[in-house]
C-alpha cells in the first residue's frame, strides 16, 4: 500500500475530473426531469464544441475567449436544435426510446467529427488557466482544475436555486412530475423545454471544454465519457442535481486514488460502471407493474 | 366458492379496501360500487399484484395469499383487465393456448381445449386470425376465451363490457351466463353496467369506501337505500 | 393503437421525413465532393525541377504500376499519414516521367484493427487487385495477421512495422524501429543522461512484454532499476498517468513514453497541469517526433523532453532529402494532415525505396515476380534521413537519432549524433553480425 | 408496435400460411446459394467479409430476440460477443474437442455468463436495463482489456505477451480450414441457430415473451413465470451470441482486445434496429449494414466515418418514422410498388378481368 504522500497528488486530479462529470451530470439531470430525454450524446456534444474551438484557434487565429464561448455555444444550440425536431416528435414515446435515439445523434456526431478532424492530426486544447497554480502538500494544483470543482459547484447549487425560485425553474419541476396537468395549467410547456434542451447543451459545451483541456481533446474519448457522467446521473436516480453532484466527485476521486495502488490500477477504468451498477441494484427495490408495452415503441 | 375474510388494504394513508368481508357461493357473482371504492384493488389482490395488510382469502379451501402470482393461474384463477390485454402479434389460438400452456391441462387436450373455448365465446374470426386486426368487441371475447380455457375454478371478469354498444353487451351477457355452467367456475364480474350485472348475476356484492355496504340478490341489494345512497351524487358513466 | 400509430406516422411524415431528406442529400453530397476522388487523388500535374524520379519534368502516361498498402484509420489511431507521403512522392514521380513512362498508381486500403478485415484486404490486394507490390503499409496488426500470407504469395513488403512479425518475417522490411527499439533507444538516452530509475509506459494492448523485452536488457546491462506500467490508452487520463509514472521514477528517475502521439501527447499535459516538467526526465519514442507534438506542449518542455527519432530531423539537416521532402510535402502532400514529423518521413522513405526498386527493374517488365524481386534485392540505399545505409532485411534501421521540442519545433539534440541502439537486445546483435558479414 | 398490427384480418388468415412458405423457400434458396455457389462466386475479400457478416446476423438475432420479443434492451451484446470469442478461443486452443462440440460448449458457457450478468439486470427493466447493460459492457471490456485474449500461451488466461512468429492461430474444423469452406461452415452453423430461435419464437416460450411485452402484469395473471421467461431470453441470446464470438475468433485466427470497443455494442445496437428487431430478416439486414457497408465503403476509397454516420442517421430515422425497422418496411414499400405498377399497366390494357 503506497504512502499518504503518494495518494495526495491524485486529489486535486480527481476532484477536478469530479467537477467536470458534475457540470454536465446536473445537465444531464435537468433536461431529464423536463422532458424525460436521458441525452447520452453529451460526451459526444462537448468534444464537437471543443473541436470546433481548436479549430478556430489553431486554423482561424480567433482569440481564445471567443473561440470558448462558441465552443459553449454550440452545445447550447446543437442540442436546442436535436430537441425541436427529435424532442417533439419523440415527445410521447417511452423513455428508453427517446435515449436510445440520442444514441444514434452521439453516432452521427462520432462520425462527422472523425470525419472533420482526423486522427492523423495530434490536437490540444489549452486554457489559460492552466499556467497559474499553487501547491498543497505533495499535490500541484493549477487554476483550470480549481475552475472545474469551482463551476461544478456553482452551477449545482446555481441549477438547484433556479429550478426553486425562478417561475422557469418550477415549470420545470412541475414538468417532471406531471406533463399533462402542468399543461393544463397553462404552463408554456414548448418554451420550458427548450430552455431546459438548450441550457443542458450549454452545460455540455462547457464540460467539454473543460475535459478536452484536464483529459484529452479525442472525439472518441470525450465522447464515451459521458459514461462517467451517466453513472453519477444514475446514482442520483436522475433525480437529484446534488447527489449527481456528489456521486461525480466520488468517482473522480476513486478512480484517481486508485490509481497508485498497483494490484488494481488497471482496473480503475471500471469505477464508474461498478459504482453504478450497484447504485442501481441497490435502488431498484421492489417492482411496480406498468401496462405499458416493454421495448421500443 | 370463495371467503373474504377481514380484507384490508393499506397504501399509506389511503385504504381502498377496509376489512372487506364476503362470501360468494357459486355461479356469477356481481361486484359493483362507485369509482375508487375498491374493486379493481380486490381484483389485485387476488391476482397478488397487491399484497394485503390484513385478512384471509379462502378459494376452495385453498389459501389464495400464500401462492405467488404465477402459480395462481395453476391454480385456476382468470382474470380480465379494464384496459384489454389480449395480445397483439399473437393469432387468436396463440392467445388463447398460451393460457393453456400455463394451466393444469396436459400438453393432449390443448387443441380441442383452445378450439373450445374460442368456440363456447362464439367468436366470428378463424382462429389464425392475428388478435392486433380485431377489433373492440372481437378482442374482449378473445379475453373471455382466455379467461375460460383450462378448467378455470375462478373466473374475474374487470369491466369486460366497458366500450361496447348494447346489442354487443348483450352477447358477452350471454357468453358470461353460461360460464359456471359450461366451464364450471365461480364468476365475479365487476361492471358498471347495472343491466349486465342484473342480467348476469344471481348475487351481488356492494363496495363503497372498501367496504362491502350490501350483499345478496342482485335485485333486493340494487333497491337497497345504501345502495342508491353510495350511488347518489356519484355519476356512473361507463 | 395501431390506426393511433399510423396516424402519428402520418402526422411524422413531413415533419421528420424532410429533416431525413436533407440530411441524406446533406451526406451523399459531402461524400461525392469529398471521398470519391480519394483513390484518384493527386493527378499528375507538372512540377519543374522536383528531382523525383527520372526528374524529367514531363508527366508519365504509360499503363500505370499498380502498388498497394494497408493502414489503420481509425478513431484515436490513424497512420494513413505513411501511405499518403508515399503517394506524394509517387505523384511527384508520375510528374517527372514515372518509371520509364509508367505512373505509379497507390491503391491504399485503411482498415480498423480488425484481423478478419486485415486478412480480406491483403487477400483483395494481391488476389482482385493485382497489385504487383506492397509499399507504404503501415498498420497495428497486418505483420501479425499477414505475414504468413505474404510469404505464402512471395510479396515483399516494404513498410513501417508495429507488430513484432515485421521485425522476424523475412518478408517484411521496415523503414522504421518499431516500439520495441525505438523504445530501447529512448531507454539508453535516459540512462545517458543520469537516470537513477525508469518508468516505462505504454498502451494496454497485445505485445506490451516484446516492446519492453529490450529496455529491460538494457537497464539490467546497466544496473539500473526498471518498472514497467501500461495504460487503457482509450480511456486515459493525462494527469492521473502522469503522476504515475513520475512515482514511479522517483526522484532522479526518467519516464520512457512508448504512445501514439495523441496519448503521448494527453499525458505530457497532463505533466503540464501538476507541473512534472522538472521532476523527471522524459523520454519518448519515435511517435513523439512531430512539430505538432512540440507545437501544442510550448516553450515550457523546450529540452525536457528527449525523443529517440528514427528518422534525422529535417530543420537543421539543410540535405537533398530534406529539402525535396519538404517540397514534395507542401506540393503533393494535402492529404498528409499531421505534416513534418517521423511518420511522413517514412512514408517518404518509403516512397523512395519503391521507385529506386521499380527503376532497377531492367526487363522494364512490371509484374509481381519482377517487383517483389526488385523490393527484395534493395540495398545500399543512402539518405541524409537515415544514419546507415538501408537494405530489405529485418532490421535495417537499427541506428538513429535524438531530438527534443525547441519553440513549437522538434530539433536534433546538439553533438547527440548516431545513437546505435544497445546490442544486448539479442535481434540487434544478430543484425550488427549480418552486416557485418554482408558488408552493407 | 407489433409486426402483425396492421394486417388485414382476410390476409392474415389466408396470407399467414402463404407467407410462412414463401419464406421457406426463400431461406431454402438461399442456403443452397450461400452454400454451394456463393463461395465460389466471391472474391476472395468477400468471402471473408461475408463469413463475418454471417457471423454478426448471430449477434442481431440475439438482439432481436431480447427487444424484439421480450422488450429488453441490451446495450451489451458487443460485450457478450467478446466473452464468447474468449471462451471459443480458450477453449479450441486448450482443449482438442471436436469442433462442432467446441463451439456448442463456448456458447453454454457463455449462455451462463450472459444469463448470470443478466439476473441483476432482471432486477431493473426499460432505460434502466439498456443502461445497467451498457455499464456491464464497459466493465467487462476494462477486464479484457487487461486480461487480453487467449493466443496459445499457457495457464487459464492463455495468453503469451512474448509472441514470436506469427501467432498461433485459432483453429478450425479440418473439414472448412480454406476460407470459403469456412463460409460455407459458417452458413450452416448459423441457419442451425436460427432455426433454434425460430423454434423457440413459435413455441412457448416465444408466446410467454409475446405477453411480457404486451404487459407484465397480464402476463403474470396468465401464469407465466415472468423472470424465468426473461432469463431464458438472456440465456438463448447469448448462447447464439457466444456461438458467434466461438466461430468469429477462427474466422481470423486470432482476437484483439482493441476488436471490441464500447463503440461496437452501439452501433450493433444500431444496425439492430435499422435492420428491424420484430422479424428474423431483420437480422440478416443488420449483419449487411454491419459488415458489408464498410467494406464496399473500403473498397471504394470512402472514408468508414460515413458508415458510423450512417448508423447513427438510421437509428434515429428506425425510432422516430419505421419501429419496425428495413425488413419490415422494404417488402411493405416494394409490395406497394409492385401495386402501382401493376395498377398502371392494366390501365394501360384494360382487356378486362376483374378488377383487383
Amino acid at each position: 500500500m503506497p504512502s499518504w504522500s503518494s495518494f495526495q497528488p491524485f486529489i486535486p486530479i480527481g476532484l477536478a475530473a469530479g467537477g467536470a462529470y458534475a457540470l454536465s451530470g446536473v445537465g444531464m439531470v435537468v433536461l431529464y426531469r423536463a422532458t424525460g430525454v436521458l441525452n447520452l450524446a453529451f460526451g459526444a456534444i462537448g468534444a464537437m464544441g471543443a473541436l470546433i474551438a481548436w479549430s478556430m484557434i489553431n486554423t482561424w487565429h480567433v482569440p481564445g475567449g471567443v473561440a470558448y464561448v462558441a465552443c459553449i455555444l454550440f452545445g447550447g444550440v446543437l442540442t436546442l436544435v436535436y430537441g425541436m425536431i427529435f424532442g417533439r416528435v419523440l415527445a410521447a414515446r417511452d423513455p428508453l426510446v427517446k435515449a436510445a435515439a440520442t444514441l444514434g445523434l452521439a453516432l452521427l456526431l462520432l462520425g462527422v467529427m472523425n470525419r472533420l478532424w482526423p486522427a492523423q492530426v495530434t490536437r490540444t486544447l489549452t486554457l489559460p488557466s492552466d499556467n497559474g497554480g499553487f501547491a498543497v502538500g505533495q499535490a500541484n494544483v493549477d487554476w483550470t482544475q480549481v475552475i472545474a470543482v469551482g463551476f461544478g459547484i456553482a452551477m449545482t447549487a446555481g441549477t438547484a436555486l433556479f429550478l426553486r425560485v425562478t417561475k422557469l425553474g418550477t415549470a420545470m419541476r412541475a414538468l417532471a412530475d406531471d406533463r399533462e396537468i402542468t399543461a393544463t395549467l397553462g404552463v408554456p410547456v414548448r418554451r420550458v423545454e427548450a430552455a431546459a434542451w438548450f441550457g443542458s447543451g450549454l452545460l455540455a459545451g462547457a464540460a467539454g471544454l473543460l475535459l478536452a483541456d484536464l483529459d484529452t481533446l479525442a472525439s472518441d474519448a470525450l465522447t464515451f465519457l459521458v459514461i462517467f457522467t451517466v453513472s453519477a446521473a444514475l446514482i442520483a436516480r436522475l433525480r437529484s442535481l446534488v447527489v449527481t453532484f456528489i456521486a461525480a466527485i466520488v468517482i473522480g476521486l476513486v478512480d484517481n486514488l486508485i490509481t497508485p495502488i498497483n494490484s488494481i490500477t488497471n482496473f480503475r477504468d471500471m469505477t464508474p460502471f461498478v459504482l453504478a451498477i450497484v447504485a442501481l441494484l441497490f435502488f431498484a427495490g421492489r417492482r411496480q407493474y406498468s401496462f405499458a408495452r416493454g421495448g421500443i415503441r | 366458492m370463495i371467503e373474504i375474510n377481514d380484507l384490508t388494504v393499506r397504501f399509506g394513508g389511503v385504504i381502498p379496501l377496509d376489512a372487506m368481508t364476503v362470501t360468494f357461493e357459486s355461479g356469477t357473482c356481481g361486484l359493483i360500487g362507485p369509482n375508487g371504492a375498491g374493486k379493481t384493488t380486490f381484483f389485485n389482490v387476488l391476482s397478488g399484484f397487491v399484497r394485503p395488510s390484513a385478512g384471509s382469502v379462502r378459494a376452495f379451501g385453498d389459501n389464495l395469499l400464500t401462492m405467488p402470482h404465477f402459480r395462481r393461474a395453476r391454480w385456476g384463477l382468470r382474470r380480465t383487465f379494464q384496459t384489454e390485454q389480449a395480445i397483439e402479434e399473437l393469432s387468436v389460438f396463440e392467445n388463447v393456448a398460451m393460457i393453456h400452456e400455463h394451466s393444469r391441462r396436459s400438453r393432449a387436450s390443448r387443441r380441442s381445449d383452445v378450439l373450445g373455448a374460442i368456440e363456447f365465446v362464439g367468436l366470428g374470426v378463424g382462429p389464425e386470425t392475428k388478435v392486433g386486426t380485431l377489433a373492440v368487441r372481437e378482442r374482449r371475447l378473445v379475453e373471455v376465451a382466455r379467461a375460460v380455457v383450462g378448467k378455470p375454478r375462478l373466473v374475474l371478469l374487470d369491466e369486460p363490457a366497458a366500450g361496447l354498444p348494447d346489442a354487443e353487451t348483450e352477447h358477452l351477457g350471454e357468453v358470461i351466463r353460461r360460464i359456471p355452467g359450461e366451464i364450471d367456475a365461480l364468476v365475479i364480474l365487476v361492471d358498471h353496467d347495472m343491466d349486465l350485472v342484473s342480467a348476469c348475476c344471481g348475487v351481488t356484492a356492494v363496495l363503497d369506501f372498501g367496504v362491502v355496504i350490501a350483499a345478496g340478490p342482485t335485485a333486493d341489494v340494487l333497491r337497497d337505500p345504501n345502495v342508491m345512497r353510495a350511488y347518489l351524487g356519484t355519476e356512473e358513466t361507463v | 393503437m395501431g390506426e393511433e400509430k399510423a396516424q402519428m406516422r402520418k402526422y411524422l411524415g413531413w415533419r421528420v421525413r424532410v429533416p431525413f431528406a436533407l440530411i441524406a442529400a446533406a451526406v451523399a453530397l459531402t461524400i461525392v465532393v469529398t471521398d470519391s476522388g480519394a483513390k484518384t487523388a493527386g493527378k499528375a500535374h507538372a512540377a519543374a525541377g522536383l528531382a523525383c524520379g527520372l526528374g524529367t519534368g514531363k508527366p508519365a502516361t504509360g499503363t500505370p504500376i499498380l502498388l498497394g498498402a494497408i493502414s489503420v484509420k481509425q478513431a484515436g489511431t490513424d497512420f494513413t499519414d505513411i501511405p499518403n507521403m508515399a503517394n506524394a512522392y509517387f505523384q511527384c514521380v508520375n510528374a517527372n516521367g514515372g518509371i520509364y513512362g509508367h505512373p505509379i498508381k497507390q491503391d491504399l486500403l485503411t482498415d480498423q484493427t480488425i484481423p478478419s478485415q486485415l486478412a480480406a484486404e491483403a487477400r483483395q490486394l494481391i488476389q482482385t487487385d493485382h497489385v504487383v507490390g506492397i509499399a507504404g503499409s503501415s498498420d497495428i496488426i497486418d505483420c501479425a495477421v499477414n505475414s504468413s500470407y505474404y510469404a505464402q504469395q512471395h510479396f515483399y513488403v516494404l513498410e513501417a512495422g508495429i507488430a513484432e512479425q515485421c521485425y522476424s518475417s523475412p518478408f517484411e522490411a521496415p523503414v522504421n524501429m518499431g516500439p520495441r527499439y525505438s523504445a530501447d533507444g529512448a531507454t539508453q538516452t535516459a540512462i545517458k543522461l543520469g537516470a537513477k530509475k525508469i518508468a516505462f509506459d505504454q498502451s494496454n494492448v497485445p505485445g506490451t512484454q516484446y516492446n519492453a523485452g529490450g529496455s529491460k536488457l538494457i537497464a539490467a546491462e546497466h544496473h539500473i532499476p526498471i518498472q514497467f506500467l501500461t495504460e487503457n490508452a482509450a480511456s486515459i487520463n493525462g494527469a492521473t498517468a502522469a503522476e504515475k509514472e513520475v512515482q514511479a521514477a522517483g526522484p532522479g528517475g526518467a519516464v520512457v513514453l512508448v504512445f501514439t502521439p495523441p496519448v503521448a501527447l494527453a499525458i505530457l499535459q497532463g505533466a503540464q497541469h501538476l507541473g512534472l516538467q522538472n521532476k523527471v526526465i522524459w523520454t519518448c519514442a519515435t511517435p513523439c517526433n512531430t512539430d505538432f507534438l512540440s507545437n501544442a506542449l510550448g516553450s515550457t518542455w523546450n529540452h525536457k523532453l528527449y525523443v529517440n527519432a528514427e528518422m534525422n530531423d529535417i530543420h537543421d539537416d539543410g540535405g537533398a532529402d530534406a529539402t525535396l521532402y519538404l517540397k514534395v510535402l507542401k506540393q503533393y502532400g494535402s492529404s498528409v494532415a499531421g505534416g513534418i514529423g517521423s511518420f511522413s518521413q517514412f512514408g517518404f522513405v518509403l516512397g523512395q525505396l519503391a521507385v529506386k526498386a521499380l527503376l532497377s527493374i531492367k526487363s522494364q517488365v512490371y509484374t509481381a515476380a519482377t517487383v517483389n524481386a526488385a523490393f527484395h534485392a534493395l540495398k545500399g540505399f543512402k539518405t541524409d534521413f537515415l544514419c546507415k545505409p538501408w537494405y530489405f532485411g529485418a532490421l535495417p534501421n537499427n541506428t538513429d537519432y535524438t531530438t527534443y521540442p525547441e519553440n513549437g519545433v522538434m530539433q536534433i539534440v546538439p553533438h547527440s549524433g548516431c545513437l546505435p541502439i544497445d546490442k544486448v537486445d539479442p535481434e540487434v546483435a544478430t543484425v550488427r553480425a549480418y552486416e557485418k558479414a554482408h558488408g552493407v | 408496435m407489433p409486426v402483425g398490427g396492421r394486417v388485414s384480418g382476410l390476409r392474415a388468415r389466408l396470407g399467414l400460411g402463404r407467407r410462412d412458405a414463401l419464406d421457406g423457400v426463400v431461406i431454402v434458396a438461399g442456403v443452397i446459394f450461400a452454400v454451394a455457389a456463393l463461395p465460389s462466386l466471391l472474391s476472395p475479400y468477400w468471402v471473408v467479409n461475408a463469413t463475418i457478416a454471417f457471423i454478426y446476423a448471430l449477434v442481431a438475432l440475439g438482439l432481436g430476440v431480447l427487444a424484439g420479443r421480450v422488450g429488453l434492451i441490451s446495450l451489451g451484446q458487443g460485450a457478450v460477443l467478446a466473452l464468447g470469442g474468449w471462451v471459443g478461443a480458450r477453449l479450441l486452443f486448450a482443449t482438442s474437442l471436436p469442433y462442432p462440440i467446441a463451439i456448442i460448449v463456448a456458447g453454454l458457457i457463455t449462455m451462463v455468463m450472459g444469463t448470470l450478468i443478466g439476473l441483476p439486470a432482471l432486477r431493473v427493466s426499460g432505460l434502466y436495463l439498456a443502461l445497467v447493460t451498457l455499464m456491464l459492457a464497459g466493465a467487462i471490456n476494462v477486464v479484457l482489456t487487461d486480461t487480453n485474449f487467449p493466443n496459445g500461451g499457457k495457464g487459464f488466461l492463455g495468453y503469451n505477451d512474448i509472441s514470436t512468429g506469427t501467432p498461433p492461430s485459432i483453429r478450425r474444423p479440418s473439414i472448412a480450414a480454406s476460407d470459403p469452406a469456412f463460409l460455407r461452415y459458417t452458413v450452416i452453423v448459423v441457419l442451425v441457430m436460427f432455426v433454434l430461435v425460430l423454434l423457440h419464437i413459435r413455441g412457448k416460450p416465444g408466446r410467454a415473451w409475446a405477453a411480457i411485452r404486451q404487459s407484465e402484469p397480464a402476463a403474470l395473471a396468465a401464469g407465466v413465470n415472468v423472470t424465468v421467461y426473461k432469463m431464458w431470453a438472456f440465456a438463448l441470446a447469448s448462447f447464439v451470441t457466444g456461438v458467434a464470438g466461438a466461430l468469429l475468433g477462427s474466422s481470423s485466427h486470432v482476437l484483439y482486445n482493441y476488436q471490441f470497443p464500447t463503440s461496437q455494442s452501439i452501433i450493433l445496437f444500431a444496425v439492430a434496429l435499422m435492420g428491424g428487431i420484430y422479424t428474423m430478416w431483420g437480422a440478416v439486414v443488420a449483419a449487411f449494414l454491419f459488415q458489408i457497408v464498410p467494406s464496399l465503403f473500403t473498397v471504394w476509397g470512402i472514408s468508414n466515418d460515413w458508415a458510423t454516420i450512417l448508423f447513427g442517421v438510421g437509428a434515429l430515422q428506425v425510432l422516430t418514422t419505421a419501429p419496425a425497422g428495413i425488413a419490415h418496411q422494404f417488402p411493405r414499400d416494394m409490395a406497394k410498388l409492385g401495386r402501382l405498377l401493376f395498377g398502371l399497366a392494366r390501365r394501360v390494357a384494360p382487356a378486362g378481368g376483374r378488377a383487383p
